[in-house]
């Protein structure tokens, strides 16, 4: 392990942004943490998490494709994609390191989405422990540990300063491409931060919340189930949940004719959008029940079904948090978790 | 995917003198769904229609883009030759590279290159247009002529005569308006109430005529075929339907104050009065301005002496509804006022007057029982001074006169100066002109009389001031000609005044969504070809409403309007604009939004139901536009916030599908 | 307020007045209410809640719940009543089938405000002598309640209910004083360039969620022309300035002259984007151009963009 | 050295009844305007949505006008009151959003008044190009 | 390095039209050819660039080594495009997607039932043409295939002209409603099926058509003995990116795309119904 002093936090900063881009969370003025490009006199937000998880890095809310180029009859696909620049991404708490993992399941599966893989390739995650974990916190629900995230560089605040490990090939080159600012140090300080950060973790209002009564192989039991009616009533269909969420991974295709040809995107998509599966002569998922049930299934029982019990869901809270009405992951797993036969 | 065919018009070289039309044709043959493109001398002639049809059949074309000159002009043409080739007309659209190019641009390169644009947006509509089918409306067959002078009178006979009912709204207590006013007319010299008086006559007496007199237009609805107008009989306090028109009233009336306007003000009425002896409908009329009864209660005579107990000093205005086909604006003219040119001594020299005002005072019917008398002193003038172009053709920066010529002027003038030197050969007669202007039958050989029979003195300069001067008035004038300054002393001088449009004719307008130009004339459809149209369909205009004229122009104008009355009404079933807006169902959700910026009240509102999920059925109110009412404005696609409203012919994207063309 | 608003709806159940009652269900946390139907006595006296942090306007739920069988008891807030009058000019919701139940308010609370001030994991909110004591896993603390009070009610516009069946505590008085202008006035006094930037960085935010828009009770169409491929400006992410702009302008424009400034659009944001002051502009603008209106006051009023007059000032 | 004017783009929605006339006036009588203004016929003012005019800044145009007939003259009767009262509040917003005020402009011009619209076209023109480019509504994707 | 979301363009060389709104589009590699290689069922993913994108089965057997085919019916913003659409332009198209109909592994050596109902005969033509060109892999053939009149039955002339010709195939033609010119069977194809009395000893039974159809043709077979194991189908649901990851095909765990469009009976009941 490496440690650095608190006054040379900065230093770390330039050190990385000399080599490639660097991204951290900085206030963005509305009392939220965003990441943003470091640059000489950009301030780091401990927050305990940005508003956007850090999702957009690997998977972008908008993202061309190709282009056409159409002249008369004739159609000439052009291939845009290019090689991503290296780049690092600080201060990641462990539920979005978590996310990654989910995503890749996704994206790296064959066939291999090759525009994701090219920035994951490229990107290096420095992920920061948690201290200060917030009501709306549950990753451990899904076995992730707030106080020991994942990353290619894992992180911890510690009282004078910061304590870091290298946890892969690319974590290592970072570390060593920035060890003059380093010097080693033993894992007593993490553990004691660790300590306190689990301390609070287990007095967290939702710190009991299990994953009990949902899960791999329970489609039939969970589909029809009443309650999706009223769990579903108040939901207005908009796609907050989806879009701050660091696991939801659908996404759009879609063409702009920019006048001088075609420019083929995607971006995110949302399953509650009432358009999401609508088709020439009708819809699969007729009512916002249909949708609500698609969000939450997925993430409970279809993803952990095709993934080996993997949940689609990193406890972040990001939704619990935005819910224009306050439904939300923890409202539905707590409902199907009471009484199964209601 | 559309097979569109491209035609460009050289139009001679009004459009390939400035534009590289080859090129056109060529870079517009690119574009995508463009299956065939040429140019062409003139697309719009027998051979170039012909051009269009046989490509047409030759390459199953779909859609047609015309680049030529306005659609304004040509549309209807080229809609013709599709549609007679079996393709709807609707599938056709223009690019105006006449107007909008050629004509205003000088550069060829820059030229080209917007023409193509241009076509290349027309294309990018086509691509879009869907083929439209109009709908049919029904004619109320009768016509409403607003204003009963002799333009309304000649419109409302000859449409009368072909058998339609008419009915005529004249705002004073009498048609016959300003002709009624005037003595002899040129160039024939034949008494103005000789020609007329049967005319109002024969209109009061044909069954297919009712004339509304002493009332106004209060409110048009509705559409050509189908127009509901509200007319508003001001109380006369007689009623029409007793009133023998004996005259005892009048003669009876104590109240003889109010200015006779019949008489340009020169002598007085009573306060119940039949404005001449000729009027039309001869009833009398109380003034309620000048009436001792109707003011403060006193007085009664009237009502006394009157055999038929026609007086009602009760009546009210009444509001009638009344339907028609077709509307003809005749509101006519007015002389400006004279007043506004302090330098002629109008208003303050009471021997200055406007030659309107001399036709009174010439008239055997007038205040001087046609002896021409100077109101001062009611002397024989011995030199009379007329002055040309009072108030007309004004420079911009003038803004008491009129940019206009006022046409009649020259002609009049020429009349009251022979008719002055013929009754009184030792008057001295001078008439100080711009111009002499005399196109017309047997104008110009009238105008020589004048001078050549009549020794009128016809000095080519501007008269600068007329003052008082004693007994008589100081004319300063230059003789342009001559090059020198000229004083004179005459006993009158006449104003050949300006004349404008009613004033009343702008509200008509807005009424009748007709449009009109800065000086208040009514706009004709085509200066040229439509000059009897409004361009609002089923507007007619007749007389100087539209622009100046003289009596026999106006009388052609008059049955020129009939004739297109008459072809409206003539038909049983109108073909309505299938450019209309329709709601679609779907989208709509029934807030109303569209409804209250619709100006026909085409949009009503429906409960209708609709398969929701799971094979349930939702009721949802949703709009409907009756297209017979709809007009097309396209308010409605506006106000509708879903996009469910959109408009036939100019859709959301057709007209975006422009925007991206011609921003690309 | 709870215990009487309950008592209420437990009666018109009882009655058969009503057999569904609209108002909010307990959440996790003393701040995250759910809108929710309560169709019997036990799920009301199990889960219906009402406190300082129900701040969601529960007006365009009755769109769908009107529709169905049976009548409705709803809850409404005085700024709630104008989208309700709203609705029903726009023959969106059928009054028959709803009973409103007009309720007092002096204003919301909002938790995101306890959030900015460092409160982090709460774990109870309690309110007392117009002070909130927040318990979190660090440690309690005291904060007044204006200092948590929404943004939206501290410039609140009305506290009239313009329409109820009845009311539960006092009806309130239209606030003619109040401020909702400030920051579009602030806004106005910049240069262009200023506003141009302090536009950029608040729309930038935007990630296109459409929460805005779908809890705003003025964007009912059936579908949104965003939404429609056959529109021609469907738009489904925020792909650049450009169409940011474009999402904002119009919707803003299609709610102009109908939107009642009940500023759900910003309190869903999350992205914090100050949404209401677009609205704000039109509906001050319009009042300056066109006299006082006030969408959602008077059913029977002719809407700004409705109709005209002769002498309107030039664009 | 000689500085090239920038030469914008300009979009005119003309009402087919008024403006497109007068338009065509100005050609009858040889007026002449920048070429740079290209014409979209619309039946009637009223029927220009917010969304067009957009959607032409989002496509380059750096400048756009509607045209209509004078208020009074409409031939829908009320078509060009709902446009005014309707861009007054959209060009409102836009200035409020920051985005030039001057890149946007209602007039009203009669069929007679070719001479109008040859004047007004030329000086919008001349404003338009004075600002430049249209930078804050532009869409780079439409950019060549 | 490839990838799948980046489409080939393809000339469209022929248009053939099959009924009032069903085109075959055949379509070639601009330097001639196949774009790429398929398993019968699979689909491609055809599109216009600025109009949409929409999945479409391949019609044309993998053993056709010239060119491939899509029969395409008219019923949205694409296809109404490629119906307006002349010989010559081109189109792009990505693929093959989905997992086709076992015909190297469960349907060999099997007897095989084709029942099929209008446009649902598209992707099983793809099967039929592979199972003549190999022909001796395979057991006794029998075709049922139904629509709502003569004229709106797909492939008409290769059916008559070639499949009828085809050693140990039975093809079974029925409309909906008597038709002047008609003299083959009339009746809805679920009830033919029952009438034709089909034996399920070592036969596979490859359904497709409209959902009703399906619906009731499946209880038939049921009735005569056929188990859920013998009956395969093809699905159809909107997809975009056609390889299971953009989110929105999916039934229950499975992607119509990557995990069907194929499907066995007993495979479709595991499923929660949302389809």
């Amino acid at each position: 392990m490496k440690k650095l002093s608190l006054a040379k936090l900065n230093d770390l900063f330039a050190a990385i942004a000399q080599r490639e881009a660097l991204y951290l969370p900085v206030d963005n003025g509305t009392g939220k943490a965003e990441y943003t490009k470091w640059q000489e006199g950009t301030v780091y937000s401990t927050a305990l998490n940005t508003g956007r998880s850090a999702k957009d890095f690997f998977f972008p809310q908008t993202e061309n494709l190709m282009e056409f180029k159409m002249e008369g009859k004739r159609i000439d696909v052009i291939d845009t994609r290019e090689e991503c620049e290296d780049f690092v991404i600080f201060g990641v708490r462990a539920c979005d390191a978590a996310s990654f993992d989910i995503l890749d399941r996704v994206y790296l599966t064959d066939p291999v989405d090759t525009y994701y893989k090219n920035r994951r390739q490229h990107g290096t995650v420095v992920t920061m422990a948690c201290g200060r974990p917030a009501e709306t916190c549950f990753c451990g629900t899904f076995g992730i540990d707030a106080a020991d995230p994942k990353g290619d560089v894992t992180c911890w605040t510690v009282e004078d300063g910061y304590v870091l490990r290298a946890n892969t090939e690319k974590g290592e080159a970072l570390l060593a491409a920035v060890d003059g600012l380093l010097t080693d140090t033993d894992d007593k300080a993490v553990q004691a931060a660790q300590e306190k950060t689990r301390a609070i973790l287990a007095k967290l209002p939702l710190a009991a919340l299990s994953t009990e009564g949902v899960g791999q192989g329970l489609t039939k039991e969970l589909f029809d189930r009443p309650e999706w009616a009223s769990l579903s009533e108040a939901c207005l269909g908009c796609g907050t949940c989806t879009f701050v969420c660091p696991t939801c991974q659908c996404y759009d295709i879609r063409d702009f004719d920019t006048g001088h040809g075609i420019q083929r995107f995607r971006c995110w998509d949302s399953c509650m959008y009432s358009d999401f599966t609508k088709m020439a002569h009708g819809n699969p998922r007729v009512s916002q029940l249909e949708r609500f049930r698609q969000r939450f299934m997925h993430k409970l029982v279809y993803f952990p079904d095709n993934n080996d019990g993997l949940f689609g869901c990193v406890g972040c809270g990001r939704c619990l948090a935005r819910c224009p009405i306050s439904m939300n992951i923890v409202k539905v797993m707590k409902t199907l978790a009471k009484g199964g036969n209601k | 995917m559309q097979r569109i065919g491209v035609f460009i018009c050289h139009c001679g070289t009004n459009i390939a003198g400035t534009v590289d039309v080859k090129a056109v044709a060529e870079a517009l043959s690119h574009e995508a769904g463009v299956v065939f493109s040429t140019d062409y001398q003139y697309m719009c002639s027998e051979s170039g229609q012909q051009l269009m049809r046989e490509a047409i059949r030759e390459h199953r074309l779909t859609g047609i883009v015309v680049g030529s000159c306005s659609p304004r002009m040509h549309e209807a043409t080229f809609r013709k030759a599709a549609a007679a080739e079996g393709l709807n007309s609707y599938m056709v659209e223009i690019a105006n590279l006449r107007e909008h190019v050629s004509w205003i641009h000088k550069d060829m390169k820059e030229a080209t290159e917007k023409a193509i644009i241009l076509g290349r947006a027309a294309i990018a509509k086509v691509h879009l247009n869907a083929p439209l089918q109009a709908g049919e409306s029904p004619v109320t067959k009768r016509a409403l002529v607003i204003g009963g002078g002799i333009a309304g009178i000649q419109t409302a006979l000859d449409i009368a005569e072909a058998g339609f009912e008419v009915d005529i709204v004249e705002k004073s207590p009498t048609i016959g308006g300003k002709m009624a006013q005037l003595d002899k007319t040129f160039p024939t010299l034949d008494c103005a109430a000789c020609i007329l008086t049967p005319k109002m006559v024969d209109a009061a007496q044909h069954e297919k005529i009712t004339i509304y007199a002493y009332s106004e237009l209060e409110a048009v609805k509705g559409y050509i075929g189908n127009f509901k107008a509200q007319i508003r009989r001001k109380a006369r306090f007689v009623d029409e339907t007793k009133c023998t028109g004996c005259g005892i009233c009048t003669e009876k009336c104590p109240m003889k104050k109010a200015p006779n306007e019949f008489n340009m003000g020169f002598d007085k009425r009573g306060a119940v009065y039949i404005p001449f002896a000729q009027a039309v409908p001869k009833v009398a009329t109380i003034d309620a301005d000048y009436c001792l009864m109707l003011k403060n209660g006193k007085c009664g005579i009237c009502s006394k002496v009157c055999g038929a107990g026609a007086i009602d000093y009760k009546q009210q205005d009444e509001i009638i509804e009344r339907e028609y086909g077709a509307i003809v604006a005749a509101t006519g003219f007015n002389p400006i006022d004279a007043k506004v040119y302090g330098e002629y001594g109008y208003g303050t020299c009471p021997d200055v007057v406007t030659s309107l005002e001399l036709e009174r005072l010439m008239n055997a019917a007038g205040p001087t029982n046609g002896t021409l008398l100077r109101p001062s002193d009611k002397e024989h003038p011995h030199t009379v001074v007329f002055v040309q172009c009072v108030g007309s053709r004004c420079t911009e920066t003038d803004e008491r006169g009129k940019p206009y010529c006022s046409k009649i002027c020259c002609m009049y003038t020429a009349k009251h100066a022979m008719l002055i030197r013929e009754k009184y050969p030792d008057t001295d007669v001078y008439v100080f002109y711009i111009d002499v202007r005399t196109p017309g039958k047997n104008f110009d050989e009238f105008y020589r009389r004048a001078v050549e029979q009549y020794g009128v003195h016809y000095i080519k300069g501007m008269v600068g001031k007329v003052t008082q001067n004693g007994k008589q008035l100081r004319v300063q004038a230059s003789d342009l000609l001559a090059g020198e300054q000229l004083h004179i002393n005459a006993d009158l001088v006449v104003l050949a005044t300006a004349i404008e449009p009613d004033k009343t004719a702008r509200s008509i307008g807005t009424m009748l969504t007709a449009s009109m130009d800065t000086n208040d004339f009514f706009t004709e459809a085509h200066p040229k070809l439509r000059p009897v149209e409004s361009p609002t369909a089923g507007i007619f205009l007749s007389g100087v409403c539209q622009g100046p004229k003289d009596i026999p122009e106006t009388v052609s104008q008059a049955s020129a309007c009939a004739a297109k009355v008459i072809g409206v009404l003539a038909k049983d079933k109108l073909t309505c604009n299938p450019c209309v807006a329709s709601s679609d169902e779907l989208l709509c959700n029934g807030c109303s939004s569209c409804e209250k910026v619709c100006p026909y009240g085409a949009i009503t509102y429906t409960d209708k139901e609709f398969r929701g999920p799971n094979r349930t059925t939702l009721i949802r109110r949703v709009a409907s536009v009756n297209p017979a009412v709809c007009q097309g404005c396209g308010a409605c696609t506006v106000a509708c916030p879903s996009g469910a409203m959109d408009l036939k012919g100019f859709t959301n994207k057709q007209i975006m599908a422009e925007v991206d063309a011609i921003c690309k | 307020m709870q215990k009487m608003m309950e008592k209420r709806a437990l009666e018109l159940l009882a009655d058969g007045t009503v057999s569904r009652v609209l108002g909010w269900s307990a959440g996790e946390f003393p701040y995250d209410m759910t809108p929710a139907v309560f169709e019997t006595a036990e799920e009301l006296q199990d889960g219906f809640v009402y406190n300082d942090f129900c701040g969601a306007n529960l007006s365009k739920y009755l769109i769908k719940e009107s529709r169905k069988e049976g009548k409705i008891l709803v809850f409404l807030k005085p700024c709630d009543t104008y989208s309700f009058n709203q609705l029903l000019a726009e023959h969106r919701i059928i009054r028959d089938n709803i009973y409103v139940i007009g309720i007092e308010c002096y204003g919301k609370a909002d938790v995101e405000k306890l959030k900015a001030m460092g409160l982090e994991g709460i774990t109870g909110i309690y309110m007392k002598d117009g002070e909130y004591t927040v318990e979190t896993v660090y440690g309690s603390q005291t904060v007044k309640a204006y200092e948590a009070m929404a943004e939206r009610c501290l410039a609140c516009k009305s506290k009239k209910h313009v329409v109820y069946d009845e009311l539960i505590g006092e009806d309130g008085e239209v606030v003619t004083d109040c401020n909702r202008f400030d920051m579009v006035e602030q806004l106005e006094a910049m240069t262009p360039e200023q506003r141009f930037a302090f536009w950029r960085g608040e729309l930038s935010r935007c990630i296109r969620c459409n929460a805005c828009r779908n809890v705003c009770p003025a964007c009912s169409c059936e579908q949104c022309v965003f939404d429609n491929p056959n529109s021609g400006v469907a738009q489904k992410a925020a792909v650049n300035s450009f169409e940011e702009n474009m999402f904002h302008i119009i919707r803003a424009f299609h709610v102009a002259g109908r939107c009642t400034d009940c500023g759900e659009c910003s309190r869903v944001c999350p992205q914090n984007i100050p949404l209401h002051l677009l609205n704000r502009k039109f509906i001050k603008d319009m009042n300056a151009f066109y006299g006082e209106y006030q969408a959602g006051e008077d059913p029977d009023k002719k809407p700004p963009l409705g109709t005209y007059t002769l002498g309107d000032r030039e664009a | 050295m000689q500085v090239t004017e920038y030469k914008p783009k300009i979009v005119a929605f003309c009402c087919n009844w008024c403006s497109y006339a007068g338009a065509d006036g100005a050609g009858s009588a040889r007026l002449s305007y920048p070429e740079e203004v290209k014409i979209i016929r619309v039946p009637c003012s009223c029927r220009v949505n917010p969304m067009f005019i957009l959607r032409a800044f989002q496509r380059g145009a750096d400048g756009v006008i509607i045209a209509g007939c004078h208020p009074g003259d409409c031939h829908y009767t009320s078509g060009n009151y709902f446009t005014r009262r309707r861009m007054a509040l959209l060009f409102s917003m836009l200035d409020y959003l920051g985005i030039e005020r001057e890149r946007t402009r209602v007039e009203w011009i009669s069929a007679a008044e070719g001479a109008k619209f040859s004047k007004t076209m030329t000086e919008f023109c001349a404003t338009v190009a004075a600002l430049g480019e249209n930078k804050r509504l532009e869409d780079l994707r439409c950019k060549k | 390095m490839e990838e799948t979301l980046i489409p080939y363009a393809g000339i469209v060389t022929k248009i053939t039209g099959q009924t009032p709104d069903v085109k075959t589009f055949r379509v070639e590699a601009p330097e001639g050819g196949k774009l790429f290689e398929h398993e019968p069922g699979q689909c491609a993913m055809l599109s216009v660039p600025g109009i949409s994108e929409a999945m479409i089965s391949i019609t044309s057997s993998p053993t056709n080594k010239a060119f491939m085919e899509f029969s395409v019916k008219k019923c949205g913003c694409l296809t109404d495009w490629l119906h307006s659409m002349e010989e010559g332009q081109m189109i792009t198209v990505r693929g093959p997607y989905g997992r086709p109909f076992p015909v190297h592994d469960e349907l060999k050596g099997k007897n095989l039932i084709f029942v099929a109902g209008g446009i649902g005969l598209a992707p099983l033509r793809s099967v039929i043409n592979f199972v003549r060109d190999n022909r001796a892999d395979y057991g006794h053939v029998d075709i049922v295939y139904g629509s709502r009149s003569k004229d709106d039955l797909v492939n008409y002339d290769e059916i008559v002209g070639e499949w009828m010709h085809t050693p140990d195939f039975n093809v079974h033609l029925t409309i909906d409603r008597e038709q002047e010119g008609w003299d083959g069977h009339v009746g809805f194809v679920p009830n033919y099926v029952k009438e034709l009395d089909f034996k399920p000893e070592n036969t596979c039974v490859l359904i497709c058509g409209p959902p009703i159809m399906i619906k009731f043709t499946l209880p038939g077979l049921i009735e005569l003995g056929f188990d859920k194991t013998q009956i395969f189908t093809t699905m159809e649901l909107r997809m975009k990116c056609g390889i299971g990851k953009c989110g929105r095909c999916n039934i229950g765990n499975k992607y119509v795309c990557k995990d069907g469009p194929v499907f066995r009976f007993d495979q479709l009941d595991e499923l929660p119904d949302e389809y």
